[in-house]
C-alpha cells in the first residue's frame, strides 16, 4: 500500500541516568495521522524534539523518504518537509498575521541573502500567505499583530506557519492544550480537511480527538512502544488502560 | 594684543593627577604674584584636564587651539600623551613650554623652534640616580618602571651612568596599583637594592606594598626626585625617612627666588610644594620675562622665541639656561628625606651631582 | 621556580582571586538571580571605599570606618533599589545597561565633587600593616592574608545561605516568576531589597579591602566590574560556587601570568618588548580563558539554571 | 455562618480592557466550588483578582473575616490562600523538592498537614525526579509538581485553575479522586476546568460566567437535573 | 489591489531626510560664518559615530546581537589606516576600502565563534575577543603600543582632506551612502530576515531559515560599516589609539544606540548626536558635566523606555 515517509530505528535519548527515549522505532505511513499517546513523562516531546531536529539523539537513525535525517539541521529537515507545531505557541509575537504567513513562505521561495531590493515587492509572497490566513480562518485578522489574538487564534497561526512551509509531514505536539471545546472542534476539522494532503504525527492528551482523528495510534511508556493499532485495539488493550487510560476511555 | 592666553592642558585626575596640580598651582601662583598679568599683559589661563590620555589630550589640543586661539601652550605632565599631541601645536605654530617631561624626540634631530622645556630632560635626574646607585656598590639592583616613553628614558637614564649589576627590569602599565606580581619577581630576583620611578599615585602604593611585604628590609630603595617629593612623602610617611633621590630643585635651595617660592606657596596652599610646583612656577616667570621682553608683542613669534629662549627670569633652582635645544642646562642635587626641625618629613639637599649639566642628545639639535 | 615565588604566586593568586569574588558575588546574585544587569556594581564598591576612608579619617580608627561604610553603602544600595532599579526589572536588559551606565556618571561626578579629583589614600589598619613571617625567609603582608580570610569566610557563608536556606529558595524562586513567588507568599520586593543591600554590603567590604592596597579614587569601580562580570560568566551566571571557582581561576590565571610571563619573556627579548608583551599575553589570557570555558561549556562551569 | 471567600460585585480590567462586570461568588468553609465557562470568560481573571495579581476596580473581596480588596499579593496568600495557575508556573531553577519545600508551612494549621513525603506518596512520578530541576520536567510532571507546592502551604482555600491540562488520563483521574479526598478531610477548594461532569459529582457549589458577568449559580443537583444550562454555557 | 501592510517595513520620511540632508549640507558654511570652525571638525565626528552608532543598531536593535564587542571594529579600521600610513600607504583608495575589509574579516571571524552562544554569554564572549584585540594592540610596540599611532598626515584622495570642510563633506557623502545602504537592507528580504529572528529565533529555524547564516552575515556587514567609521575617525583624530578599542568604547556605542531607539532606523544616529552634543553642551558649563548627563540619561531610561527615536517614529507592533 502507501508506502513509509518517516521511519525511526533504535532511537536512544538519555538525560543523565534517565532514558526518555528508549530503543525507540517506529514507522509512519504517508498520508496517515498517526497519534502518539502516553503517561506524562513518558518522552513524546522528547521524540518529537529529536524527529523535528531540536535534540540530537544519542543512539539510533531517523530516517525521511528514504533518507538518513539523523544529523541534519532542524532548517534543512523543515526544507525537505518536516514541519513542526509546539505545545506551547512559539508564533512572531510582535509581528502581524500577514507577516508571520509571509516569512515562511518567504524561506522555501528563493534565497533571501538579498540585500538591496524591498522585500515588499515580492507581492507573490504576500498573496500566497493571504490564501494560508485563509486555510487557517483567519482571513478578516491579517492585519492584527499577532500577541492580540486570543489564544484560539494564536494556535491557528500556530498551525498555519507550520502549514506554510508546505511540508509533506507535520509533527504537532498537544495543539489541543489550553483549548476550549469549540477552538478544538476547529482544530479538528482543519487537521481533516489535511488529511491525505499531510501525513501527521500528533501528540495529544484529548482522547476524544485522538479517537476521532488518528488511523493509527501508538502507545508510548518509559520511553518505549507498548501497543500500536487503531482506536478500538488501543481502547481495549489492557495494558494500555492500565497504564495511561485508566476508566475514562468509558465516558 | 593687550593680554594673553594661556591654554593649560594637564593632568588633573587619576592616579598621576597630584602632579598635574602641583604644576598648575606653582603656575597659578606665579599668575597671581604678577596681579593676574604675565608681562604686564591680561592673563587667561585655560585649564583642561587631559585624564593622562592621549586622545583625550588630542581633543582637548584641538579645542584650545581652534576654538579658544590660545597664544601659548604648557602644563602636560606625561610623555604619553606629550608625543601625540605635540605635532598639532607645532604644526599650528604655536609655542608650548613643557612643565614636566622633557622627552628625547625632541631634544635631539627634532628639536623644534616652539617647543621650550624648563624642567630637565627625562635621562637627566635619573641618570643622577645611576651615578649615585654605582657609588652604594650593592650586589644587584631591580629597576621598575611604568611602560611609556618617560618610563623607558628613566630606566635608559639611570642605566647610562650605572656600572654596577642588573638584578632585573620590569616594566608596568602607566597607572598600575597593584605591584604584587613584581614584588613577587623581585623577591625572586634576589636584588638587593630597587631603583623604581613610579609618578604619583603609583609609587606610592609600590612603597607601601613593598613595605607591607616585608621586603623592604632587605632591599635599599632608590628612586628619582619624581617619587620622592612631597606628594609621596604626605601619603606614605614614615617608611620614607633616609630615602635619597635627586632632583633639580629642593625645598631647602639657598637663593631669594625659592625662598619666596616656598613661603607663597606653603601660605597660599598650605602644603609645601613639590618640584612640580616649582617647574609650574619657573614656566609662569619664563613667560612673564620673555613677554615683557618683547613689551608685550607676543604676535612677533620670532622676537618672542628669541626672548624665551634667552631664558630672562631668575629659576627657583638657581643657575638656569636654555641650551640650544631649548632644554635646560642646571644643577641637580642629591636630596635625602629627613624630619625637620616642625616635625615635617621633607626634603634636604645633601649634594649637588651635576653642575651645568647638558643632556646628551643636545649635540644632535641644529636648532632653526 | 623558587619555593618563595611559589608561594608569592599562591597567596597573590588567592588574595586577587578573593577580592574578585567579593565584587562577583554580589553581582552574581544580582545579575544571575534577579536577572538585573547591574553595571553600577562598581560604583557601589568605589562609594564603600571612598565611605571607608572618610569614616576612617573622622573615627581614627579603620575598623569603625569600615563598620560604618557598610552601613553606609548598604543605605545607598538600598535607596538605589527602591528608587531606580525596581521600575526596571521587567525592562529589558538594554535599558537597565543604559540606566545603570547613567548611574556610573552620576557616582563618578558626585565622588569628584564631593572628595576632589586627588586619589584619597587608606591605610591599612595598625595591626595589619606589618609583614608577617610565614616561614624563615619569607615574610608575607598579613593584610593580603586578611583578604583571603575574609574571602573564604564570605564565600561559604554565602554558599550555605544561597543554597541550604529557605531564603536563598525563595530568592531564587522570586527571580524567575516573580509573580508566581509573590502568590504563593513571598514578599519579594522585600527579599529583593535585601538582596542588594548584601551585594552592596560586599562591595563596601571589597572596596574597603582593596581601597586600602590600591588606592581609592574615581572610575575604580569599572576597571574591576569588568574582571568580576568574566568571573561571574566562567562560573556560570546565579551560582555562587561558580562565582568562587570563577574568581580563583581568573586571580589565579591572572596572577602566574602577570609574575611568570615577563621573566619568561626577557630571557629571549629585551625588557621592553617583554614588558608590552607580558602584561597584555596576562590580560589576553584572562579572555582566552572566558573564551575557551564558553566554547566547551556556554553556560559557564556551574550553570544555575538551564 | 459567614463564608470564607465573600466576592461582590467586582469590576476588573487589563489596562483599558475591562473583563469582569460585577462577578460575585461565595465560597463556605469545607465547600468545594468550580468555576465555569469557554475561554476567555473571565475565570482567570477572577482567580487573579481574588489572589491581589490583578487587583479588582470595584466591588468588594473578603477572606477570612478580612477585606483583601487592597492587599499586596503576599499578603492575600499568606492568610491561606494557594493557588495552581494556568499554566503551571514551576519554578525552573529550582529542584522538584525545593519547589515542593520552599514556600511550605502550614498556614490553615492543619493537625494533619501537607507533608513532603505524603506529597510524594501522592504522586511517586515526583519522587523520582525530586532532585531534578523544575524545567527539566515533562508536561504533566510539572503539573503534579503545581498541585505539590500549593498543598504544602497547607492552605484555607485551595485553587486550581485547569490543573487537569497536559495530563494523562489516568493522572486526571487520580487528581479528580484526590480533590474528593480532600473534600472529605475538610479543604475548601475552588476548581476550574473543562470536565464538567467530573466537577458536578465533585463539588457543591457552581459559578457560570459569560463575558465577564455570573450567569448562572447553583448547587450541584440542580446542574445534574438541567444539562442544557451548562450545554448553552460551557458548550460541549 | 490593497496596499502591503508590514509590520517588519521601515519608512522614512522623505521630507525629514531631505531636511536633515539640508541642515548636514549647510553645516559647514553655517559655522564659518559664525566665526566657529572648530565645530566643523566636531560635526564630522558627530557623522562618524552616527554612522557607527547605526551599524551597531543594524546588529542590536534588528537583529537582535548584542554585541559588547563593537569598538573592536572601530579600532581596528581606525589601525588599518594608521599602520598603512605607517608603511607610507597614503592614498584613501587603498586603505579605507583595506580598512573595511579588515573590519568584515574581523567580524567575520569573530562573529563565527560567537554566534554559538546566546544571550548573556553572547554579550560577554564578544566582549572577550574585543578585548583581546585590544591587549593585542596594546602589546604591538611597533605600532605605538599603549600610546597609539600617531597619523603624520590625513589619508590623501585628491582633494585637500586636511580642511576641516572638505574632509567634513567626504564623511557626509560616505555616511549617507553607508545609511542608505543599510535602510535598503533593513526593507530587503535579508532584513525582513533579520528582524524575524530577533522576534524569534527557534521559530525561523522551525519555518526553515539557517539562521546562523543570516546572523553571521549581518554581523559581517556590521563589522565592515564600522571599520569604516574608524578609518575616518582615524583621520579625523589624526591617530589611532587603543582606547577606540577599549570595552568602555563598545559600552559608549551601546549606550548610544539604547538612548537613541534600539530598532529605529534612525536610533543610532539620534542618539550619537544627542550624546555628543549634550557632553558639548554641558562641558561648556561645567567640569562636573557627568552628573547632569547622568541624571539626563536615567530620565530617558525611566520615561522613555524605547529611546528618543520613539519620540518621533512608532516602531512596528505599537499599537496607535
Ligand atoms: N532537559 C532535561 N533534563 C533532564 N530530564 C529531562 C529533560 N527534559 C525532559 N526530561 C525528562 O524526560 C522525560 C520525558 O519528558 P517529555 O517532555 O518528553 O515527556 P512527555 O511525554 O512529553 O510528557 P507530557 O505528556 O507530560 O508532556 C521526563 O521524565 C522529563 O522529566
Ligand atoms: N494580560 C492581559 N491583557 C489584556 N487582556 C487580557 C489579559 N489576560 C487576559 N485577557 C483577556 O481577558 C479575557 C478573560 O481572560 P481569562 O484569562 O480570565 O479567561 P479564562 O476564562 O480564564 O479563559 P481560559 O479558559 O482560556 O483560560 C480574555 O478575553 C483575554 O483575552
Ligand atoms: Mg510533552
Ligand atoms: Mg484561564
Amino acid at each position: 500500500m502507501s508506502q513509509t515517509l518517516l521511519e525511526l530505528q533504535g532511537l536512544v535519548k538519555r538525560y543523565g541516568g534517565l532514558v526518555a527515549t528508549d530503543h525507540l522505532s517506529l514507522s509512519v505511513k504517508a498520508g496517515q495521522t498517526h497519534a502518539i499517546i502516553g503517561p506524562n513523562g513518558a518522552g513524546k516531546t522528547t521524540l518529537i524534539q529529536q524527529i523535528a531536529g531540536g535534540l540530537r539523539p544519542n543512539e539510533g537513525t531517523i530516517r525521511f523518504d528514504g533518507q538518513d535525517i539523523t544529523v541534519l539541521p532542524m532548517h534543512k529537515r523543515v526544507q525537505r518537509g518536516l514541519a513542526r507545531s509546539y505545545q506551547i505557541t512559539n508564533i512572531f509575537k510582535s509581528c502581524s498575521v500577514l507577516d508571520n504567513l509571509a516569512l515562511a513562505v518567504q524561506a522555501r521561495s528563493g534565497s533571501s541573502m538579498r540585500f538591496w531590493r524591498p522585500a515588499l515587492s515580492d507581492s507573490a509572497i504576500f498573496d500566497e500567505a493571504r490564501e494560508l490566513a485563509d486555510t487557517v480562518g483567519l482571513s478578516t485578522r491579517v492585519d492584527a499583530i499577532a500577541s492580540n489574538l486570543a489564544h484560539g487564534a494564536q494556535r491557528q497561526l500556530e498551525v498555519g506557519l507550520a502549514l506554510a512551509t508546505r511540508p509533506r509531514m507535520l509533527l504537532l505536539d498537544e495543539p489541543m492544550a489550553g483549548m476550549g471545546h469549540g477552538e478544538s472542534l476547529q482544530l479538528v476539522e482543519l487537521i481533516n480537511r489535511l488529511r491525505g494532503q499531510v501525513t501527521i504525527l500528533l501528540i495529544e492528551h484529548d482522547m476524544e480527538a485522538v479517537f476521532q482523528l488518528a488511523e493509527c495510534i501508538s502507545v508510548l511508556v518509559f520511553g518505549r512502544i507498548i501497543a500500536s493499532g487503531n482506536a478500538d485495539e488501543i481502547r481495549s488493550n489492557a495494558e494500555v488502560k492500565k497504564a495511561y487510560l485508566g476508566d475514562e476511555v468509558a465516558a | 594684543a593687550d593680554s594673553v592666553k594661556v591654554g593649560f592642558l594637564s593632568t588633573l585626575s587619576g592616579p598621576g593627577g597630584a602632579l598635574g596640580i602641583d604644576i598648575r598651582d606653582g603656575f597659578e601662583l606665579a599668575v597671581k604674584h604678577a596681579g593676574g598679568k604675565l608681562g604686564g599683559l591680561d592673563t587667561e589661563v585655560v585649564v583642561v584636564d587631559d585624564q593622562q590620555k592621549a586622545d583625550v589630550g588630542r581633543q582637548a589640543v584641538d579645542r584650545l587651539l581652534k576654538k579658544d586661539h590660545v597664544d601659548v601652550m604648557t602644563g602636560m605632565v606625561f610623555s604619553n600623551v606629550l608625543l601625540p599631541v605635540m605635532p598639532s601645536i607645532l604644526a599650528n605654530d604655536t609655542v608650548y613650554i613643557s612643565t614636566n617631561t622633557g622627552p628625547k624626540e625632541y631634544a635631539g634631530e627634532k628639536c623644534d623652534k616652539n617647543f621650550f622645556v624648563v624642567s630637565w630632560q627625562n635621562e637627566d635626574i635619573p641618570a643622577a640616580m645611576g651615578k649615585y646607585v654605582t657609588e652604594q656598590k650593592h650586589k644587584g639592583v631591580f629597576l621598575i618602571a611604568p611602560n611609556y616613553p618617560g618610563g623607558r628614558e628613566s630606566i635608559e637614564g639611570f642605566k647610562h651612568l650605572y656600572k654596577g649589576k642588573i638584578a632585573d627590569e620590569v616594566y608596568v602599565k602607566l597607572g598600575q596599583l597593584d605591584y604584587s606580581a613584581e614584588i613577587a619577581q623581585a623577591r625572586a630576583s634576589k636584588a638587593d637594592s630597587v631603583f623604581f620611578f613610579l609618578p604619583g599615585g603609583m609609587g606610592i602604593s609600590f612603597i607601601k606594598q613593598l613595605v607591607a611585604s616585608g621586603l623592604s628590609k632587605d632591599m635599599a630603595m632608590y628612586t628619582p626626585g619624581f617619587s620622592g617629593d612631597q606628594d609621596t612623602i604626605k601619603a606614605v610617611g614614615e617608611p620614607m625617612l633616609g630615602m635619597y633621590n635627586a632632583a633639580q630643585w629642593s625645598p631647602d635651595l639657598d637663593n631669594a627666588q625659592n625662598k619666596q617660592f616656598m613661603e607663597d606657596f606653603q601660605k597660599t596652599y598650605n602644603r609645601i610644594p613639590t618640584m612640580y610646583a616649582a617647574q609650574g612656577y619657573d614656566s609662569a616667570m619664563l613667560l612673564d620675562g620673555a613677554i615683557r621682553k618683547v613689551n608685550g608683542k607676543i604676535g612677533d613669534k620670532d622676537a618672542f622665541r628669541a626672548a624665551l629662549a634667552s631664558a630672562p627670569f631668575k629659576a627657583v633652582q638657581g643657575n638656569f639656561k636654555f641650551n640650544n635645544n631649548h632644554y635646560p642646562i642646571q644643577n641637580y642635587y642629591m636630596r635625602l628625606i629627613y624630619k625637620n626641625d616642625k616635625g615635617q618629613i621633607t626634603n634636604k639637599t645633601v649634594g649637588t651631582v651635576f653642575t651645568d649639566y647638558h643632556d646628551r642628545y643636545a649635540t644632535e639639535c641644529k636648532m632653526k | 621556580m623558587d619555593s618563595s615565588l611559589l608561594a608569592d604566586l599562591v597567596l597573590n593568586g588567592l588574595q586577587f582571586g578573593l577580592m574578585l569574588f567579593l565584587l562577583a558575588a554580589g553581582l552574581t546574585l544580582v545579575f544571575g538571580i534577579m536577572d538585573f544587569i547591574n553595571l553600577a556594581h562598581g560604583s557601589l564598591y568605589m562609594i564603600g571605599a571612598y565611605f571607608t576612608a572618610s569614616f576612617t579619617l573622622l573615627t581614627g580608627s579603620f575598623w569603625l570606618g569600615l563598620l560604618l561604610s557598610v552601613a553606609a553603602t548598604v543605605v545607598v544600595g538600598i535607596v538605589l533599589e527602591v528608587l531606580v532599579f525596581r521600575r526596571l526589572y521587567h525592562r529589558n536588559h538594554m535599558s537597565q545597561v543604559l540606566a545603570t551606565f547613567a548611574l556610573i556618571l552620576i557616582f563618578n561626578e558626585s565622588a569628584r565633587l564631593i572628595w576632589g579629583e586627588q586619589p584619597l589614600r587608606l591605610s591599612t589598619p595598625d595591626i595589619l600593616s606589618q609583614p608577617i613571617q610565614l616561614w624563615s625567609g619569607f615574610d608575607y603582608s598579613s593584610f593580603r592574608l586578611f583578604i583571603i580570610g575574609t574571602g573564604l569566610a564570605v564565600a561559604a557563608l554565602l554558599y550555605f545561605i544561597v543554597t541550604k536556606t529557605r531564603i536563598g529558595m525563595l530568592v531564587r524562586a522570586g527571580a524567575s516568576n516573580r509573580e508566581m513567588a509573590t502568590a504563593m507568599g513571598a514578599n519579594i520586593k522585600l527579599i529583593f531589597t535585601s538582596l542588594f543591600a548584601v551585594g552592596a554590603a560586599l562591595c563596601a567590604i571589597a572596596g574597603a579591602l582593596l581601597g586600602s592596597i590600591l588606592s581609592v579614587q574615581v572610575g575604580m569601580g569599572e576597571s574591576i566590574l569588568i574582571l568580576a562580570f568574566v568571573v561571574i560568566v566562567v562560573g556560570g551566571i546565579g551560582s555562587i560556587r561558580g562565582a568562587l571557582i570563577g574568581s580563583l581561576l581568573v586571580g589565579g590565571v591572572d596572577t602566574i601570568s602577570r609574575t611568570v610571563l615577563p621573566p619568561l619573556f626577557r630571557s629571549f627579548m629585551s625588557p621592553e618588548a617583554a614588558s608590552n608583551l607580558g602584561p597584555a599575553l596576562a590580560s589576553i589570557l584572562i579572555y582566552v580563558l572566558m573564551a575557551g570555558v564558553l566554547f566547551f561549556k556556554p553556560e559557564g562551569l556551574f550553570p544555575a539554571r538551564s | 455562618m459567614s463564608a470564607l471567600l465573600q466576592v461582590e460585585k467586582i469590576d476588573t480590567a487589563y489596562g483599558a480592557s475591562q473583563v469582569l462586570f460585577g462577578i460575585d461568588l461565595e465560597i463556605h468553609s469545607g465547600q468545594t466550588a468550580t468555576l465555569l465557562g469557554r475561554n476567555g470568560m473571565g475565570k482567570t481573571t477572577t482567580v487573579r483578582s481574588i489572589l491581589g495579581l490583578t487587583p479588582a476596580r470595584a466591588g468588594s473581596i473578603r477572606f477570612r473575616g478580612n477585606a483583601i480588596n487592597s492587599w499586596t499579593a503576599d499578603r492575600i496568600a499568606r492568610l491561606g490562600i494557594a493557588v495552581v495557575p494556568e499554566g503551571r508556573q514551576i519554578f525552573p531553577n529550582l529542584s522538584v523538592k525545593e519547589n515542593l519545600i520552599a514556600f511550605a508551612c502550614n498556614r490553615s494549621n492543619s493537625p494533619g498537614p501537607w507533608t513532603l513525603e505524603r506529597i510524594y506518596q501522592l504522586f511517586p512520578r515526583l519522587k523520582e525526579r525530586a532532585r531534578n530541576m523544575g524545567n527539566e520536567l515533562s508536561g504533566g510532571e510539572q503539573q503534579m509538581l503545581a498541585i505539590g507546592r500549593a498543598l504544602m502551604t497547607n492552605p484555607h482555600l485551595l485553587i486550581l485553575d485547569e490543573a487537569t491540562e497536559g495530563l494523562a488520563p489516568l493522572i486526571r483521574e487520580e487528581i479528580w479522586t484526590c480533590l474528593g479526598q480532600l473534600r472529605d478531610l475538610g479543604q475548601t477548594t475552588l476548581v476550574i476546568d473543562k470536565y464538567v461532569q467530573r466537577l458536578i459529582e465533585l463539588a457543591d457549589q457552581h459559578t457560570i460566567i459569560e463575558r465577564g458577568q455570573v450567569v448562572w449559580s447553583g448547587p450541584s443537583g440542580t446542574l445534574r437535573e438541567s444539562p442544557e444550562i451548562w450545554q448553552r454555557y460551557v458548550g460541549v | 489591489m490593497t496596499p502591503i501592510k508590514s509590520t517588519l517595513h521601515h519608512r522614512l520620511s522623505p521630507w525629514r531626510c531631505a531636511l536633515l540632508l539640508a541642515v548636514l549640507l549647510a553645516f559647514p558654511l553655517l559655522a564659518t560664518l559664525l566665526g566657529q570652525e572648530f565645530y566643523i571638525g566636531f560635526g564630522s565626528r558627530l557623522l562618524i559615530f552616527a554612522l557607527v552608532a547605526t551599524s551597531l543598531n543594524l546588529i542590536l536593535g534588528f537583529g537582535g546581537m548584542i554585541s559588547l564587542g563593537h569598538a573592536a571594529y572601530f579600532g581596528v579600521g581606525a589601525y588599518t589606516v594608521a599602520i598603512l600610513m605607517y608603511y607610507d600607504v597614503t592614498a584613501a583608495w587603498i586603505s579605507w576600502p583595506a580598512a573595511i575589509a579588515a573590519g568584515a574579516v574581523l567580524a567575520l571571524g569573530i562573529g563565527a565563534m560567537c554566534l554559538r552562544t546566546k544571550g548573556v554569554y553572547f554579550i560577554m564572549i564578544t566582549l572577550a575577543f574585543a578585548q583581546m584585540i585590544y591587549y593585542i594592540f596594546v602589546s604591538l610596540s611597533t605600532y605605538g603600543g599603549d600610546d597609539g599611532l600617531s597619523l603624520p598626515q590625513r589619508s590623501g584622495m585628491g582633494l585637500n582632506l586636511a580642511s576641516d570642510s572638505v574632509f567634513y563633506y567626504v564623511v557626509l557623502a560616505l555616511c549617507t551612502a553607508s545609511l542608505f545602504f543599510m535602510y535598503r537592507l533593513v526593507n530587503s528580504r535579508f532584513g525582513r530576515v533579520i528582524q524575524a529572528i530577533k522576534e524569534n529565533e527557534t521559530r525561523m529555524q522551525a519555518i526553515g531559515y539557517p539562521v546562523y547564516r543570516y546572523k553571521l552575515a549581518c554581523f559581517t556587514v556590521a563589522g565592515a560599516l564600522a571599520a569604516l567609521g574608524g578609518a575616518l575617525f582615524a583621520n579625523q583624530n589624526m591617530m589611532a589609539s587603543p582606547s577606540q578599542l577599549y570595552w568602555m568604547q563598545s559600552g559608549t556605542l551601546l549606550v548610544m544606540v539604547i538612548l537613541g531607539g534600539m530598532g529605529y532606523f534612525f536610533g543610532g544616529v539620534i542618539g550619537a548626536f544627542f550624546m555628543l552634543i549634550l557632553e558639548e553642551i554641558l562641558t561648556s558649563f561645567t567640569i562636573y558635566w557627568g552628573l547632569p548627563m547622568g541624571v539626563i540619561l536615567l530620565l530617558i531610561v525611566l520615561f522613555l523606555p524605547n529611546g528618543l527615536a520613539s519620540l518621533l517614529e512608532r516602531r512596528r507592533g505599537e499599537s496607535s
